[in-house]
């Protein structure tokens, strides 16, 4: 048991390193550095530009995408190669948030179901950032169902045609292209009458509105399709095989291993350690102390459950669903930390604008932020059913809707 | 015993969420929020012609002559729509400041104006971080002249008068604290709006330079009358959180049974199921608690501080309960400017710190429980 | 909004206590109100003749079953009245503890199904505590799927014939009749074969074994029955309408109204009053503080809780399912409090005998015994489901045995 | 990296289970549950021969001179195998305080005897209610006599050697305390044993009367010894408690799966499925953060006193949880002496208390990371 880097790995994290320090955009890195959840925008730059001049930047010397084959853009790199390339991009690693979706998810579908020209064509420009990916999964009717999802795709010649609506798309509105699993089939078990496609973003007929989150800012989006047409060589994986090739897509969510999840506590701790509350300094109330060292165990256990992961990887095993704990726990964590945090502050907790509040508004964005992370990527309650369904081996729920055709299923709650 | 609304007041509760839904739709409370108005003042009118802002005010200063547990129904309507009016300010802080130590004159003056709907006013208390406490207050009065800042001051950009904790001693004790009325129209007044968690209730900063100011209460009562003021503010506030609570669990409840995923309601989940029973159990306590209060505070019971204080953390417990899980069972819908479940959840929250937070209110529950057990 | 009595209830509250103060055994009454959870013997004296003899005194005076008609051995009170002793017998009240049973569910069936000749005979002695029943229901193979029992009832002639093993039998080693749910046809959906009658525990081939709880105590029996006959008139309800007849006796749970739950708040309270931590009085540390404040709050949320419900009682309104409250939240918290006095001892808090425990072990007999009060009457799961279902009106679980008969539902989960 | 058991200690984990499967199934725990003896000899003598009680000790002084990593993973099995044995007082505690602080002839003398498993040895720390601090300890060393009481002392019935905490000064520093070693079988001690919470591992109030006593380690070093002592011992009970965690949700998660309800089985029921998932969620962050102290353990780390506390408290939460909700998913079974729930509550609480309460920790993590901090 230890923490050392093998011989080949120290080598690999100096080579990086070196490059990082004389290449990475330090004029932002104190800003990235304090940046929390609610709160993840550059002062004085567009963060979109930034995030991509140093994708670029890193794709030139060969460091984008580390464990994508070269051809493709990539480095060819192992996994432990990639957490300790995450390591030591530390805070500018916010920077590529942007990019998760296409080359955590698109990217992968890409290349385990496109054709190998299209491959070659569109995989280097996503790894460099020059070209930005979404996931058009999601739909209202569907939420934790995604197999619910409405949206039609008909065959019209050798193209598709594609009408329907899609929800809580991360960044559609500045990516280039997307991946989009459609039914093309209503007349069987609504798993089985899906297919997947990538396309164009900038196709005529569709259409993106930012969605207002209830924190007042836009993270996500809706998308329209109305008429838009996709040739058939973007299928991606058989006709009716959109179920299982949107798996694969899902499954890639795992090589997120090694970034931390955010719970709060370190900020919570470091501003407790200087706050001065009526009657002493906050970090010696036995009631603060009491809370600070519950969270402090779970964030250090998140921490070093992180680290197990990667040390399983490191060894050629595939991490399991175990991963789910981390978004599972810190989702409801860090709205109970960015509460407290308030409630230290008294009334005053309540102002939220960044000139006139504790450290310009950092809890109170976090708070009206935190509803969310309980939601995206999968809620809370159904983290609870992957842990004990596919680690502990529970049954399933039971399935209404199983072996019924998919325009029979109930879509009406009352009335 | 009757540890139950008297059909009198029940009728009125009716009467209040009739006027309510009808004049306060959530269509009502995003105009505020959006930023359109710094507050509903139709609504505002309404409610004096209701009667409802001065139900608790005597009919000699120009009010209904009803009673607090009258107050306390309206209370919880009012949590439970959510409404952007100045009303907990008004009606909880600066009316019951006069009517515990305003002079005859005093209250002729603002609670009249206050039941008439002419005069919003608000308690000026805080001055940044902290709780209440005689310590933090640094504003000074001398010679019937306020210097100092004030903040957060609920709806202080709205307000027409303060009722302000000045310092006017050093001694170190409670003594040290005096209360001062202030027209806020009258000049010596600087205020500044500032952007809090629930833009349907405004939070402002005053700086106070050289202000004419009127005492209110003997000198050296500040603190004493503030206590028995943040008592009862605890009480019709745990009213409104029992409101919003309920509100909460409903629109949660709603959508369950509405919402299909999966081929079935998603209210048929044990997961959302039990989510919304442990809401409901919250919000159940939450409302005992609060009845217990406003049977004290309606009876000037000496049970009052501590009543207040169980009221107090309970419906401040219940309602971030409710407001939060009702985003959950809503699932990303729940999370858009779009669905109404944010403003629950912003009112939860800003609510839960308004008369001190949660930890202020469970070491003051402790204190009182000691006292009574030592008396 | 009040807590007065009216005339007439301060009338009876002063009959009451005067009778009391000149009645009640008060040798016990010390130790009877420091009784908590898992500690409820009598040091010196056999805690059920203590309450027989009281229960028989209250009888012969007209203090026993108070809400029930005169003809049966009771008062013909007010609900409101019955609140009213209840808060004058104060710790009194807790030697009805092993009537409650008989009272609160056996009484009530009997009134509403038996024959007039059967009530006149059995439900004045009930009352007074000369004779006690029991609830013969729940069965190893049903917990909380009580309608999944298999207890056989065949007929044979004017009798029934009894198999079977019943389960969690509060005091039936000490009981004199029980009521009893059988199958009568196990051919038929599960909750429309069952019957339900009463039957003298004395009965031939009924044997009585007392469970080992894992606290070390024995509350509870198991009860096998070996062709017992138990005369048709003694049927109570019509055959196949056991079920029905049961929810009759479960309804009557709602008469235990106003007996205040146990949360070990009181207990711990005085307990934090008291007690000196290494660095000052517990009462005074924050973090206790803290902790205490927030079960006060619970303790006096279900307080007046209860008192609400006690109010809609006196005006005649059914007090609903909302009670179930009070033991879902009573349940864990009495753990949850239990285990932290032991947290406040220390290491010394592992030390449960009497002679050299704090408090005479009190808070350790509390944890061992917890466990027991999250599931007895029905499980903080089933608690939940009450009130989602009854109260908030959502769906019922699927119930994947519903329309098919009792014999072919699945009885074994793997292998 | 490798943040992991090396595949040698898995091998050595993998055979510690099937030894304690074999000899240390439910029923010998029962037997010792019901008072049949006070411990397990058998099993006792069975861990001396597979060399398991001296794994950490060197090979000079009788041990395996394997590390403190294959120790972790010995004790990860006693604790899911709930071993009704003396383990963690003689081995965790008493070896090593010696380890730590043993004169030479010392080690010789008693670490020889645990590692054949000849001595059993423990801790005599506590003196009542409280925390481990120096202020606590009251029994006096003078002239080689110890004179005082000592209570709890876990396995003080059966121990033949105890580690003393004794007060040598008046100073009110932690240099007043002074350790001792006392064989126990020599006189001047009366040993009486306590009714507690879990039977499994006796406890005993020692009574000492002009006891003879060795010194342990320098005079006035005590206190110092002490705190390295109950930090290797946090990180080592973290390890039988998640041993006692992972198997109390392998009880539930079995019984889920076999027992039906309502014509499902119960784990089919999300309220069964997400209380399991949740244990799981618990037991997951305890086994991570006990890993790290083991790393911390082994390289005798700077970071050890943080990571002993995080070890310690996670792990702590961990097996209550799992032990009690494991009681919970088996219903009214669960809470019958026959089955074998309740020896994991027991057992799980009674740990929770061993080396000092759950707030005690807490406030020792805080603690410690500001030094970090500092430095």
């Amino acid at each position: 048991m230890n923490f050392d880097d093998t011989l080949q790995e120290a080598e690999f994290r100096a080579t990086a390193r070196a490059w990082i320090a004389a290449n990475a955009p330090k004029q932002y890195e104190e800003e990235l550095r304090k940046s929390s959840l609610g709160r993840t925008q550059l002062k004085n730059a567009n963060i979109l530009e930034v995030a991509k001049a140093w994708q670029k930047k890193k794709a030139d010397a060969g460091w984008a995408c580390l464990h994508w084959p070269k051809e493709y853009g990539g480095r060819g790199s192992s996994p432990i190669e990639r957490v300790i390339w995450q390591q030591e991009e530390g805070p500018f690693g916010q920077l590529s948030r942007m990019f998760i979706i296409g080359h955590g998810m698109c990217g992968p579908t890409m290349m385990a179901f496109a054709r190998e020209e299209h491959k070659r064509a569109y995989l280097p420009p996503l790894a460099s950032g020059e070209k930005v990916w979404c996931q058009l999964f999601s739909e209202p009717a569907g939420g934790s169902d995604v197999a619910g999802l409405r949206t039609r795709a008909e065959k019209d010649g050798d193209d598709w045609v594609i009408n329907g609506q899609k929800i809580w798309t991360s960044g559609a509105h500045y990516s280039d292209y997307g991946i989009l699993l459609t039914r093309t089939d209503p007349t069987v078990p609504k798993h089985k009458g899906l297919t997947m496609f990538f396309l164009d973003m900038k196709s005529p007929g569709v259409e993106v509105r930012p969605i207002k989150q209830a924190s007042g800012a836009s993270d996500f989006n809706e998308v329209y399709f109305t008429n838009v047409r996709i040739p058939d060589h973007q299928r991606l994986g058989e006709v009716g095989d959109g179920w299982n090739v949107s798996l694969t897509t899902l499954m890639n969510e795992r090589s997120a291993i090694g970034a931390a999840v955010s719970t709060g506590f370190p900020e919570l701790f470091e501003y407790c350690s200087s706050l001065m509350l009526d009657d002493g300094p906050a970090i010696e109330d036995r009631a603060v102390r009491a809370k600070l060292a519950s969270w402090a165990a779970k964030a250090s256990g998140l921490k070093y459950t992180s680290m197990r992961a990667i040390s399983a990887l490191s060894k050629g095993e595939r991490p399991g669903p175990e991963n789910s704990i981390g978004k599972l726990v810190a989702g409801s964590m860090i709205q109970d930390v960015a509460t407290y945090a308030l409630d230290l502050q008294g009334a005053a907790g309540v102002i939220s604008g960044a000139e006139d509040s504790e450290l310009a508004g950092r809890f109170q964005a976090m708070l009206l932020r935190a509803p969310g992370t309980r939601v995206e990527g999968g809620t809370d309650e159904i983290m609870r059913n992957i842990i004990a369904e596919r680690v502990l081996g529970l049954p399933g729920d039971i399935r209404v809707d199983k072996d019924v055709p998919f325009n029979r299923i109930l879509t009406k709650g009352r009335g | 015993m009757n540890f139950d609304f008297s059909d009198d007041q029940k009728q009125l509760r009716d009467q209040a969420r009739k006027f309510l839904t009808e004049k306060c739709p959530p269509k009502a409370v995003r105009a505020v929020l959006d930023g359109k108005a710094p507050y509903d003042k139709d609504l505002w009118k309404g409610l004096a012609e209701m009667g409802f802002l001065g139900v608790a005010i005597p009919e000699e200063f120009g009010g209904a002559g009803a009673g607090h547990l009258e107050l306390c129904v309206i209370a919880e309507e009012m949590g439970r729509a959510n409404a952007p009016v100045p009303f907990s300010s008004t009606v909880y802080l600066a009316a019951e400041a006069l009517l515990i130590a305003g002079s005859d004159a005093q209250k002729k003056k603002w609670l009249l104006a206050i039941a008439s709907g002419e005069a919003i006013g608000t308690l000026a208390l805080f001055e940044g971080k902290g709780n209440p406490s005689p310590k933090t207050i640094k504003l000074t009065a001398a010679n019937g002249m306020l210097n100092g800042v004030k903040k957060p001051v609920a709806d202080g950009a709205i307000a027409d008068f303060a009722v302000v904790a000045a310092r006017t001693g050093s001694s170190g004790r409670d003594g040290d604290i005096s209360l001062f009325i202030v027209d806020l129209r009258a000049g010596g007044v600087e205020v500044k709006s500032l952007t809090n968690l629930d833009p349907t209730r405004g939070q402002a900063e005053i700086t106070f330079r050289d202000c004419k100011a009127e005492p209110l209460g003997a000198a050296g009562e500040g603190w004493s009358i503030l206590t028995q003021v943040l008592d009862r503010a605890a009480v019709l506030c745990a009213f409104e959180q029992v409101g919003g609570s309920d509100r909460a669990l409903e629109m949660g409840r709603d959508y369950a049974l509405d919402r299909i995923a999966f081929g079935r309601q998603i209210g048929s989940f044990q997961a959302v199921k039990h989510m919304l029973a442990d809401m409901y159990v919250s919000a159940t306590l939450a409302r005992s608690n609060s009845y217990y209060g406003a049977w004290a505070l309606s009876t000037n019971a000496a049970e009052l501080p501590e009543a207040a204080a169980a009221a107090r953390i309970s419906a401040t417990q219940a309602f971030q309960h409710c407001a939060k899980n009702n985003i959950q069972v809503h699932g990303g819908m729940g999370f858009t400017w779009e669905f109404d479940c944010h403003m629950y959840y912003r009112r939860a929250n800003a609510m839960a710190l308004g008369l001190g937070s949660l930890s202020y209110w469970e070491d003051q529950l402790i204190d009182r429980m000691r006292k009574k057990n030592a008396a």
